[in-house]
């Protein structure tokens, strides 16, 4: 038997290599409430241990499945970015027994992890090109965590031109308000936040992520796209990028699918011979005009 | 054999011996008969599909046929192996006019699934097979020492072979146990009866079985129980192959109120195979269709049976039977039994 | 171990009749095992026969569903649908080889405490007499067993 | 050089492996029912039935497998992994074509990038005892997929059962060090010739006729066709099938939680419950049973091939003998072959 205390772990590191399935233990710092429906939380973790902490290496675009104890393990996209040093980031919608349990979860609770999972977006590819993001509504976590990557200051001068199209159905459902606004100063970043419906107090833009898009229309030239969001909105924001001559190589998206094992083992994401968890959820359009629509 | 089962085949001794005589013939008619009338619901497009019994890929077997067109209505069979409740597929076919192979117990399932809604009325189209029982496969290979690898009906008979054997066995000592105490072998509702209705009679006492295992002590009755659920691998075909299972969510799937576990550990295979069976109260027609489709061979009859008849004496209500008394367990009697309670 | 073993007796009670009436016996003072656990429910018929089953599962010794007399339901009829579940059910439970006496049935009104008492005592008794569940419960012994180790 | 073991010994020989090992052997439940169990005395092992109804797999990879306990004091949890096998570990009976599915789920669970260590931990310590297939029945068909009922592959020591003795053929370093084993005796000219008798014989009766060449190219081609619509309709969606496939090796991950200590468990999932693929939000992108059926023979015959090169089916028969409704996977393949493609027409 391989007995270890989570709070002194004596060997962790080499655990972790051994069994992929045992969680690395962290604590909840923080808890807030994202968006005005109370759907969506934000939850900051740090490691218990430091040894954990210099260990995990990630990039953005890569996941996590968290364990509540007694309750299970879910995967969720890491909203933080690498240049966030010692806490990762979580934004959480409130669905099924994992996230529910999460949402009421105290600070100072211990929880499981185990990641990073799955390829991440393909930063090799973007260094020296212009960067188009497009985000919709809760999808927009791990995009998050690509902006602030680059808007570090060590890492500016990988990528040219940020645009970033980010919608949400209301004012309130918008993520990140803060940084939002942080962001909307910047210069060195183009950003566009839209919603599909205004308020009284909403002064920036109103309307549908695929029509600011084409109102933008940033070139296509020497630019990757990132699009995640709502199945509608890639369906109809898709062909705008076509218009705008992305090739299909050069667009690339996050799949989700129902996760368990997280490391391409238990079988239940899989779009044709591969597999969301391990060789995705990043994936080209080039890409998945090759798989089957089975997603 | 069974004293009382002795008792009541000598009771209906001549109406056995006349149904056995015209076996062969009544099959093949029904066979026919069935091809006909799909043949005529199709042409009609009275129906959008047909769903009856083809040759099985195995001795012993039938399988499932579903047909579209004319073609094909020569695929259809009738033989003691076209074992299956094929009203189970109604719950996927909403969309669809079917014509649909019912025996006895199959008419039955559908009139307890009329009651809940399942289906529009005219969006079936009954064709009905008086029933002669059907033969338990598993039976037979037990009876031979061999693979068997061809096997077919003779009158009586079912004739099996292997490699290096022909054996001869009377039809009648290898019937389903839901089949043997079955009464309702004519289909109570159809739209046509293709074949003359069967005289009914029992084989054996109907729930002798229940009667005799209720003579047990307590504890060897959860003996039994436990030793049977323990071979459960919870593959669910008993709740798929059942008619009368199509919860959009089933309770062991529920996560939230989270009743079981969905592992091996013995009280969870229980508490599945306790409330699987309870559901089924006054809503089980006896077919047997979960017993038959049970890998491990775990006995889930004796439970559906028992129910039926505690409803039968509590309530006086017998599955399918009519179209109007509601289900048992949807209303109520201000006399019912209450002796139980405080 | 077994002497000190008092059996802990999970009550389904209705709200309208038999809570009340455990209510009443309170207010009256009058003294009831302590071994039963209340849990309040609109109606006697809204029992889902899960309840009881993952009570038992759970380790609960002995369960009582009390509802209103016949012919008092709030709903009308209530707890005539709930008596027709609970005959087919207390004899299926046995049928499986349960004791007889482990799950009960009673009913109780709003006016009647002292009755209440009574019958909570009686269930106590035989629960008692029953001993604690040898079948049907997962505990943490077994806990983690599994059929293929 | 080949051996013996009489049958006389055949026990007392069980009785030396549970000295040393955990053995693994199949087990009457009831008439006609056997699963694998460790093994608590010789007399439990029947070798009666031509297969079990539950694979071999079932010893490396259980249906429902703890993988580590908690328990929780104050803030913390203690966790304790159930990754170590204690004992090694022999699995005496296992017919070719489980051995077979072994070897294909290998590849799954050891892996290039993580090491599934629930599984890898119990085949390194397991040694296994084929038993050569000398009735294969006639929905077996190994032959056509690269097997056969003496396949030999995958054993460590394979038996022939020559009815008054079994053969012995050490195949393996693991089988070679039952070489001083005592109850094997040196197996005469005549037993060794019998052997080979009673293998081609046994040969011969499998179907090898079965036309899978080609197939993942032709599944390619595939996803869309309204076969799925029409093979899956008497499907009545149980799992027989894939719990009792010696290959298909999905899994589902849950917590059993007892107030403060509890267990993560996986249990076998299958790709024909409604549940394997929904998402919380209730998206499934496998709504019907037809994206389900596809899904399960797409991934033995096209997707497992893509990744490890070779079929997920080993021709064991087990779906066929089982299914309530004979679905039956043989004529599944034939019409996969035969049905004329979009660009063929």
């Amino acid at each position: 038997m391989t007995a270890y205390i989570l709070h002194f772990a004596l060997c962790i590191e080499e655990l972790m290599m051994e069994n992929p399935y045992l969680p690395i233990p962290m604590v909840v710092k923080k808890s807030h409430l994202e968006t005005t429906d109370r759907m969506l939380r934000t939850l900051e973790f740090s490691f218990i241990n430091e040894k954990d902490a210099k260990a995990f290496h990630f990039i953005p675009g890569q996941f996590c499945e968290l364990s509540v104890f007694g309750k299970g393990e879910a995967p969720f996209g890491i909203a933080s970015s690498p240049t966030e040093n010692g806490s990762l980031k979580f934004t959480i919608n409130k669905a099924g027994v994992v996230t529910t349990t999460l949402h009421q979860i105290e600070e100072g609770t211990e929880v499981g992890i185990r990641g990073p999972l799955g390829n991440g977006y393909p930063m090799d590819l973007f260094q020296k090109k212009n960067i188009l993001i497009i985000g919709g509504g809760f999808a927009f976590t791990t995009l998050r965590s690509l902006i602030t990557f680059f808007l570090h200051p060590a890492n500016r001068n990988k990528v040219k031109d940020i645009t970033v199209i980010y919608g949400a159905r209301t004012p309130g459902l918008l993520l990140y308000k803060e940084e939002l606004v942080e962001w909307g100063k910047r210069s060195d970043i183009k950003l566009v936040v839209t919603v599909d419906q205004g308020d009284k107090d909403w002064k920036g833009k109103v309307g549908l992520v695929p029509n600011v898009l084409e109102e933008v229309a940033p070139s296509s030239e020497n630019t990757y796209a990132v699009i995640c969001g709502p199945p509608i909105m890639i369906k109809f924001t898709f062909p705008k990028l076509m218009a705008l001559r992305f090739p299909n190589e050069r667009i690339y998206t996050s799949l989700e699918k129902r996760m368990k094992c997280g490391i391409g083992k238990c079988g239940r994401c899989n779009i044709g011979h591969l597999y969301v968890c391990k060789d995705g959820p990043v994936f080209s359009y080039a890409q998945l005009e090759k798989l089957p629509k089975d997603y | 054999m069974l004293s009382s089962e002795f008792v009541v085949r000598s009771k209906h001794i001549n109406a056995l011996n006349t149904e056995l005589k015209t076996l062969n013939f009544s099959r093949a008619m029904i066979q026919e008969k069935i091809r006909e009338k799909a043949r005529e619901l199709l042409s009609k497009k009275a129906v959008d599909l047909i769903i009856g019994f083809g040759e099985g890929s195995l001795p012993l077997r039938a399988t499932p046929l579903f047909i579209r067109s004319l073609e094909e209505t020569d695929r259809l069979i009738w033989n003691s192996f076209c074992e299956n409740n094929l009203s189970t597929y109604l719950h996927k076919l909403s969309q669809f006019k079917v014509g649909l192979v019912v025996k006895g117990c199959d008419a039955r399932s559908i009139i307890a699934l009329s009651h809940e809604k399942r289906f529009k009325p005219d969006q079936l189209f009954l064709i009905g097979v008086p029933c002669q029982r059907m033969v338990d496969r598993r039976r037979v290979k037990k009876a031979v020492k061999g693979e068997i690898l061809r096997a077919h009906e003779q009158g009586d008979q079912i004739i099996v072979e292997g490699e290096d054997f022909k054996t001869i066995l009377k039809r009648e000592d290898f019937l389903y146990p839901s089949c043997q105490g079955c009464i309702h072998r004519t289909p109570i509702k159809a739209d046509v009866l293709v074949g003359d209705p069967v005289e009914e009679f029992p084989l054996i006492e109907t729930y002798h079985e229940i009667e005799e295992f209720e003579k047990k002590s307590p504890e060897e009755r959860w003996k039994f129980f436990e030793k049977e659920s323990s071979r459960c691998i919870r593959c669910d075909a008993c709740r798929e192959a059942c008619p009368m299972c199509y919860c959009a969510e089933c309770f062991v799937d529920s996560s939230n109120p989270k009743w079981m576990e969905k592992g091996l550990s013995p009280q969870d295979l229980e508490f599945y195979h306790i409330v699987r069976a309870y559901h089924q109260t006054g809503r089980c027609s006896g077919c047997g269709a979960c017993e038959r489709a049970c890998p491990m061979e775990i006995r889930l009859t004796y439970l559906t049976q028992k129910l039926n008849w505690d409803v039968k004496e509590l309530f006086d209500f017998e599955t399918g039977i009519d179209a109007e008394t509601p289900p048992p367990l949807s209303t109520y009697e201000i006399e019912d039994k209450q002796e139980f309670i405080k | 171990m077994e002497d000190h073993w008092e059996p802990k007796i999970l009550a389904f009670l209705c709200n309208w009749c038999s809570y009340a009436g455990a209510d009443l016996a309170g207010t009256s003072r009058i003294q009831y095992p302590p071994n039963v656990r209340v849990i309040r429910v609109p109606c006697s018929g809204r029992i889902n026969p899960l309840f009881i089953l993952k009570a038992l599962q759970s380790g609960i010794d002995g369960v009582l569903v009390s509802g209103c007399h016949p012919g008092d339901c709030h709903y009308l009829s209530g707890n005539y649908i709930g008596r027709r579940k609970s005959a087919t059910l207390k004899r299926f439970l046995e049928y499986l080889g349960f004791e007889e006496g482990r799950v009960q049935f009673s009913w109780v009104s709003a006016a009647e405490g002292g009755r209440f008492s009574q019958v909570v005592d009686e269930v106590t008794q035989d629960i008692k007499k029953l001993g604690p569940p040898r079948r049907f419960v997962k505990t943490s012994v077994e806990f983690g067993v599994r059929s293929s180790e | 050089m080949k051996w013996k073991l009489d049958k006389k010994d055949f026990k007392p020989f069980l009785q030396s492996l549970m000295v040393e090992y955990d053995l693994f052997a199949p087990v009457q439940l009831a008439e006609g029912v056997s699963v694998y169990k460790k093994i608590d005395r010789p007399d439990e092992v029947d070798l009666s039935s031509s297969n079990t109804q539950k694979p071999t797999k079932e010893v490396f990879f259980p249906q429902s497998e703890t993988m580590f306990r908690y328990e929780k004091t104050g803030n913390q949890h203690q966790v304790t992994s159930t990754e170590e096998v204690e004992r090694k570990r022999v699995i005496l009976g296992a017919r070719p074509c489980d051995i077979q599915a072994v070897l294909l789920i290998d590849q799954v669970f050891s892996g290039k990038e993580y090491t599934d260590v629930y599984y890898v931990n119990k085949r390194k310590a397991t040694t296994i005892i084929g038993m050569a297939c000398d009735h294969p029945l006639s929905p077996c068909f190994c032959s056509s997929m690269k097997g056969g009922p003496f396949h030999r592959e995958g054993s460590d020591l394979l038996l022939i059962d020559l009815g008054e003795a079994y053969l012995v053929e050490l195949l393996t370093e693991k089988g070679m060090t039952f070489q001083k084993n005592k109850f094997f005796k040196e197996a005469l000219a005549k037993e060794i010739n019998s052997a080979k008798e009673i293998e081609e014989r046994a040969t011969k009766k499998t179907d090898g006729s079965l036309p899978v060449a080609g197939i993942e190219k032709r599944l390619d081609q595939m996803m869309e066709s309204p076969f799925w619509e029409r093979v899956q309709e008497k499907c009545i969606g149980c799992r027989i099938c894939t719990y009792l496939c010696p290959t298909c090796h999905c899994f589902d991950i849950v917590d059993e939680a007892l107030t403060n200590k509890g267990q993560r468990v996986r249990n076998w999932d299958s790709c024909l419950s409604s549940l394997y693929s929904q998402e919380t939000s209730g998206h499934n992108p496998r709504p019907t049973n037809r994206e389900r059926t596809r899904q399960r023979i797409m991934h033995k015959f096209n997707y497992f091939p893509k990744n490890f090169d070779r079929i997920a089916c080993v021709g064991c028969g087990r779906c066929i003998i089982y299914c309530p409704v004979n679905f039956d996977i043989r004529q599944t393949i034939k019409e996969i072959q035969n049905s004329i493609l979009q660009n063929e027409k």
